[in-house]
């Protein structure tokens, strides 16, 4: 449904400016009515928790976040979208995952991110190490059957 | 034929990637993961749970049920947990 | 279901800054796993559109925006809210609205922001006016349907 | 009473406020409208589909048919067209 749009893909290892990331999609722009970002940050849960190590597939990572892309802009009329997740160590509070999606009607700007971070969390080659307060041996996050159950309410 | 590997899956085998010589029989991604546990005990605890394991063949997905073809690269991991 | 949270309501004739808005709900804390941005934008509709002048009444706008999040805080467990409505002349380009929700999970995230910005369009007095290109006297933009609709779908 | 206009209402009408004396017999929102209908051209143009016209006294909304009270003001406005 998008027409002519390049989506911007990127796995790296530093963090992201959601600022800027907006003004990539909107400068100079005028048929784009609304914007929508998702931001994805590193929780302490209450205090147990001091940094996730997140660990990735380079190269399949970066592959299934652009055909989980394709997808929304085969299915929403959008005029840009960014995706963009971290890996290595994250501490609590900081940034892992952003996902910005741009078009003329805020539904399909909602509905796209939302989309993506839901393919996200259970089709791309990422994997969450837990390090707690204490110096002890991480322990790896299980996939959740909410986030399986959540990409399934897209079909 | 090489694998890599990765998360838990890595940690308990103990190595990132390897070069294996798949025998003749081993046609399938099942068969292919059935193979591996008999390759020792660090295999057998990564692989005990054969059913929760993903495996991508040139970095697509597929199902255990899938013929193994000549791809480049497998690889073998646990369900993803990013986003 | 949300706990001790002050919303922020601002109505304004000055543009806002995203980045600031997310950082002023997630500094310090970590208890924060997602934020929502919704960026709503002045599009000049194929060229034809000059500038919007947005009216608004002055002690209603905040009182219903206040109204809207609150809402929105009794519905979905979000650790921060912010919305801003811009008032005055905008240029095509230029920003109109925002609202930012943080929340430990995402969908409650997604959920309160759609919330808001559909209750926004439909119950808080702002009105637009469209200035086109040419010197001619501007035409008030027709309450949309379509937002009407919107608003029920959340009842 | 105060009333406040905005948007095409105020603009046809002309003015964005004033104060009026209501008869006594004028009770609910739309006696109010009904009446204010009567008091010129620019009045009837602005509030001819009166259906269409949002009431708000002391900044709540409120139907047609809420009796008036003694709010300190009394808004009429178009549908609202922000976000």
């Amino acid at each position: 449904m998008s027409e002519h749009v390049t989506p911007t893909i990127r796995v790296q290892r530093a963090d992201f400016d959601v600022a800027a990331e907006i003004a990539r999609l909107t400068d100079g722009r005028g048929d784009i009515g609304a914007v929508v970002t998702f931001t994805g940050l590193c929780r302490d849960e209450q205090g147990t928790l001091n940094a996730l190590e997140i660990e990735h597939y380079p190269g399949m990572a970066e592959r299934q976040i652009a055909s989980v892309v394709e997808q929304a802009l085969e299915r929403w009329p959008l005029t840009g979208i960014t995706a963009v997740h971290r890996f290595g160590r994250i501490e609590t509070g900081e940034n892992i995952v952003l996902v910005v999606t741009a078009s003329a009607h805020r539904q399909a700007a909602f509905d796209a991110a939302a989309f993506v971070m839901d393919f996200l969390k259970t089709k791309a080659p990422f994997w969450k190490k837990e390090h707690g307060r204490a110096d002890v041996e991480g322990k790896w996050v299980a996939a959740a059957r909410a986030d399986e159950e959540s990409s399934k309410k897209w079909t | 034929m090489k694998l890599v590997y990765f998360s838990w899956v890595r940690e308990r085998i103990g190595k990132e990637s390897e070069e294996v010589d798949l025998p003749p029989e081993v046609t399938t991604v099942a068969e292919l993961l059935a193979w591996l546990k008999t390759r020792g005990d660090e295999y057998a605890a990564a692989l005990e749970h054969q059913d929760v394991i993903r495996v991508a063949l040139d970095m697509e997905h597929v199902h255990h049920s899938e013929k193994l073809g000549t791809p480049y690269e497998i690889a073998l991991f646990p369900p993803m947990t990013g986003g």
